[in-house]
């Protein structure tokens, strides 16, 4: 079938990702990579040794103990002793994790340490833990990496599995904020169909947050300026829709993949700021994997950066065509 | 694994998690354990909002002088297990099937609900109640309150 | 891939090792001293440098977004006492609640700056005023809170870092200030446990002499143990600390071997190759007090992980005989064994 | 501004020199005093405890008109001096904690000075949450791994006993 060319033209404009062959070849993307996924592990060491010091503000109460699936053991022993048992466990895996990186064996214990706690924190009550999500996706993605042995120089092909593999963790960060983004997208457009408010009106953010504190009494740093201003709300609003739903547009963007993970950052902290709610767990893994991107090419110009922001790129390469075309009449 | 295999395999992840999540995202509690859509404010509050609450008449046997609404209840008389906005959600679902007349799947709800008292017997009533979503926030005021059932906690037996 | 080092380096390398052997000398008279020059190996090890240094400011970023999480006790502790260090002089004119706020969003929005500008010497300043301002703040509450001095110390230290980052192929001067800086920061963090080694060496000599119950005595950790619990409510306990409370000889080898791991840290800025064994040490020394005397002390884990685990200084190819050869005192003695199995490995 | 390689060179050993040497002053000159602010001799836990310890201690013998048959030491007596950890964990680690107002305390008993006694009594009993509280101001000797072991005391010296006064 031969592909259309303007299929053609779409597709090479969206996933216009030079192939990881290219960056396979050079020297720096692979050790760059080879660096974050270290200091990724080392992160998750020291998260392991600071859960320990932060002891059971982690975990509920344990008469509502209801383990799922992942920790039925625990049946066998009392809550406590589960709590500690993985607890040392995750530090113990996180340890193995981050001396013996280039090791799949010990990339698997480091999933499963995450694994673990994440299972415990969601053995208490119903509520399942979503701060753990993040890094349970990064740790499992990070088990199909290459056996790298650290001094060995390696095969074109192995550094391009390792890419691969690098763009899927990035890829596992950025998907979650996608689905997101494309939660609000899909139940704006249900509302706007079933008529009244919805998410691209100036007041949603207002009513949003109007909403959140009255239903869980929680109270906010500028949550009724929002409330007061709702204009104020609207460009915030639209923005983090746009931030989270092009997410993973973005990943095949690497000129952008320092202030996409930027903004998102500053994205949490606004929904902190407004709605009260405190969730940083992804924050450290934007910035470990995103602030010094191997895919990024130093010294892309501020026009090629323009060019690749979603739909306003699209929009100004357009009009840079059209004022093109009208140059050459 | 060859090179285009893993490709293809990790892509593939992806794609199942979408649509598994985008399912999971239609229940009742919007995720399942590993599954997460991150689904996170998806439908915004209209502007004049009916939500269904619960006032507490009676608890633990002692008659209330004067009822006490969910939000100001919650802290009160029941225990924590369940987070607050998945209590919005379980209410919510029991007053809409008691609205819409269908109070007969209403069971499983009212059994969570009721697990979840710190102590018995209670008397509580559904209560349908209209509001301005700003001016609830601000002063508390709602605009109509319709009680629409009644339930004791001893006559369903627990 | 070593390039050999050209004349011109060889006197500079000859003059600096003068220096740090003459310290070397003042501190211990009988400790044979490696050769420093070993350790500026410049190109493989400012290439490696060179990629730490930018995760030390993207994890400020971090560290930054999570103080949000401790507001509410720094809150708590504000009520009480509020006395603004010389960092935050201008918190007289305001209420404390707002200087808080303030101090937090600045930490955050600097070390932001300092994730994009990192290689500017103005914007490593800008990521040196958020922590100051933070570690100011953090200490306004009467008590002194040292946790956070080396943040401070180090973003300092990083500011002299010359701007090395831009071409990879800098001249050796620039290459060698980049290590120079980086070699002190490490130095800097091992320091900090040799003085705290020391002072437990000198209080052990004291009260041996007249005594008392000493660091060397059997019962020693299970006495340090007890005191510390004996202030808390009966729920607050430890997890070893029980254990070892009622089995003392337990915690006789832990405490002398702490001892050792802490005196001996300033020397090991010397031997790159026990850099990861010793930063392991040193974690496992922080989660030991943690389960032991309940110190929540884990400020100082992420220079141990970013600074040691992976050390620039350290020879790839270093055999872990030559390692052990330089383990203080156990290197020694085994210096004195029979000399053939150790010069052949090296 | 970039400096000159031997003085960049010279400073870095001078800096790791003062902070070691500031260090040392920080421990023998600066011992009662505040403590300096950003420099630190890090001299934690440097002293082992001795095995023989004596503290001055409050012992809780009636609160809320219960009578205790044997009276709990300060540090036990949640539900008298503080009702949550967090209350209790700032009521020790700050200036105006406890163990402070009964160090002052039990001295002023011995010299007898009734005008200070007077005010410190009035401080320690403003923490109580309850009244009255009919406690004991007392001299405990020990040795810290039996006391934690089974709270036994080597011997006591009772100082004074008193009822605390609604303010």
């Amino acid at each position: 079938m031969k592909s259309n060319p303007y299929i053609k033209k779409f597709t090479a404009y969206i996933y216009d990702f030079p192939s990881l062959e290219s960056f396979a070849k050079e020297e720096r993307p692979f050790e760059k990579a080879k660096n974050i996924v270290r200091y990724l592990y080392y992160f998750l060491a020291l998260k392991s040794t600071t859960m320990l010091f932060a002891g059971d503000t982690y975990f509920g109460t344990s008469e509502n103990f209801s383990p799922v699936w992942s920790t039925l053991w625990v049946n066998l022993l009392s809550p406590a002793d589960a709590i500690t048992i993985i607890q040392f466990f995750f530090l113990a895996s996180a340890f193995i994790g981050s001396f013996f990186y280039w090791n799949r064996i010990a990339r698997i214990i480091a999933f499963l340490g995450v694994f673990e706690l994440h299972a415990l924190l969601s053995s208490f009550g119903i509520e399942v833990d979503h701060a753990w999500y993040p890094w349970l996706f990064v740790t499992f993605f990070l088990i199909f990496l290459p056996d790298t042995r650290a001094q060995t120089r390696h095969s074109l092909e192995g550094r391009k599995f390792f890419l691969l593999v690098f763009l899927a963790v990035q890829a596992s960060v950025f998907f979650t904020y996608s689905m997101s983004g494309f939660g609000k997208i899909y139940g704006a457009i249900n509302q706007i169909i079933g008529g009244g408010m919805h998410a691209f009106a100036p007041e949603a953010l207002a009513l949003h947050v109007a909403h959140w504190l009255a239903s869980t009494h929680s109270v906010s740093l500028l949550g009724p300026f929002i409330i007061d201003h709702p204009w104020f709300g609207w460009p915030l609003f639209v923005g983090t829709i746009y931030l989270q739903f092009f997410a993973l547009w973005i990943l095949f963007k690497p000129s952008l993949h320092k202030l996409w993970a930027a903004g998102l950052v500053f994205s949490h902290i606004g929904i902190y700021v407004i709605m009260g709610l405190t969730y940083l767990s992804s924050a450290p893994l934007l910035i470990l994997l995103f602030f010094d991107s191997p895919f990024h090419k130093p010294g892309t110009s501020w026009r090629k950066i323009l060019l690749d922001l979603p739909i306003f790129g699209s929009l100004l390469r357009l009009f840079m065509d059209f004022r093109l075309s009208k140059m050459k009449k | 694994m060859p090179y285009n295999a893993l490709k293809i395999f990790l892509l593939s992840l992806f794609i199942v998690y979408f649509f598994a999540g985008f399912y999971v995202s239609k229940t009742i509690r919007g995720e399942k354990y590993l599954i997460f859509p991150a689904f996170l404010f998806t439908q915004v509050p209209p502007q004049i909002g009916t939500e269904y609450t619960v006032r507490i008449l009676e608890y633990g046997g002692k008659e209330l002088d004067h009822p006490i609404l969910f939000p100001d209840a919650y802290k009160l008389y029941f225990d924590n297990s369940i987070a607050l906005p998945h209590y919005n959600s379980v209410i919510r679902r029991i007053g809409m099937n008691i609205w819409q007349g269908q109070s007969g799947e209403i069971g499983q709800y009212i059994e969570a609900l009721e697990r979840s008292f710190l102590s018995k017997p209670v008397v509580y009533e559904i209560v349908r109640v209209k509001f301005d979503t700003i001016e609830y926030w601000r002063t508390g005021k709602t605009i109509e309150e319709k009680s629409i059932a009644t339930f004791n906690t001893e006559d369903a037996g627990l | 891939m070593i390039k050999h080092t050209t004349q011109n380096q060889k006197n500079y390398l000859t003059r600096f090792e003068f220096i740090l052997q003459g310290i070397a000398r003042l501190i211990s008279k009988s400790f044979p001293f490696r050769n420093i020059s070993k350790i500026m190996r410049e190109n493989y090890a400012f290439e490696k440098a060179r990629t730490i240094v930018p995760f030390f400011y993207y994890f400020m970023v971090i560290v930054a977004l999570y103080r949000i999480l401790d507001l509410s006790n720094i809150v708590n502790e504000g009520q009480r006492i509020f006395a603004p260090r010389w960092p935050i002089f201008w918190a007289d004119y305001l209420h404390y609640l707002t200087v808080i706020d303030i101090v937090h969003v600045f930490f955050i929005l600097a070390t932001l700056t300092g994730a994009f500008f990192y290689r500017h010497r103005a914007g490593r300043f800008i990521v040196f005023l958020g922590i100051l301002e933070y570690h100011a703040l953090r200490n306004s509450f009467g008590v002194t809170y040292h946790n956070w001095d080396i943040w401070v110390w180090i973003a300092l230290l990083f500011i002299f870092l010359p701007d090395a980052w831009g071409s990879a192929h800098k001249s050796p001067r620039e290459r060698k200030r980049f290590l120079l800086i980086f070699w002190g920061a490490q130095a800097f963090v091992l320091l900090m446990y040799s003085m705290s080694g020391m002072w437990k060496i000198i209080a052990a000599v004291g009260q041996y002499l007249n005594g008392e119950a000493s660091a060397v005595s059997f019962d020693a950790f299970s006495l340090h143990i007890s005191t510390q619990l004996n202030i808390l409510p009966e729920t607050m306990t430890s997890m070893l600390g029980p254990l070892i409370i009622n089995y003392p000889l337990l915690g006789w080898l832990p405490l002398i071997a702490i001892i050792y791991l802490q005196s001996f840290s300033f020397f090991i800025a010397f031997r790159p190759s026990l850099h990861s064994i010793w930063a392991l040490g040193l974690i496992l020394f922080h989660v030991g007090a943690y389960l032991t005397i309940g110190a929540e002390f884990f400020q100082h884990i992420p220079f141990l992980l970013f600074l040691f685990l992976d050390s620039p200084f350290r020879d790839p190819r270093a055999s872990w005989r030559q390692t052990i050869a330089d383990l203080p005192i156990f290197g020694w003695i085994l210096g004195y064994l029979p000399k053939r199995n150790i010069t052949n490995a090296v | 501004m970039s400096l000159s390689h031997s003085l960049l060179e010279k400073l870095i050993v001078l800096f790791l020199v003062s902070y070691f040497v500031v260090g040392v002053y920080a421990h023998f000159y600066i011992i009662n005093q505040e403590e300096v602010y950003l420099l630190y001799s890090w001299d934690l836990y440097t002293k082992v405890p001795p095995r023989i310890q004596t503290e001055f201690a409050i012992l809780i013998h009636e609160f809320e008109g219960k009578r205790l048959e044997n009276p709990i030491i300060f540090e036990r007596a949640r539900g008298v001096l503080y009702s949550s950890l967090t209350e209790y964990r700032h009521a020790t680690y700050n200036k105006t904690n406890i163990q402070n107002i009964v160090r002052l305390l039990a001295p002023s008993i011995l010299q007898d000075k009734t005008r200070e006694i007077e005010r410190l009594r009035m401080e320690l009993e403003k923490t109580f949450l309850s009244h009255p509280v009919v406690y004991e101001v007392v001299e405990v000797t020990f040795n810290p791994i039996e006391r934690w072991k089974n709270g036994r005391f080597i011997n006591i010296n009772r100082l004074g006993i008193f009822t605390s006064q609604v303010f």
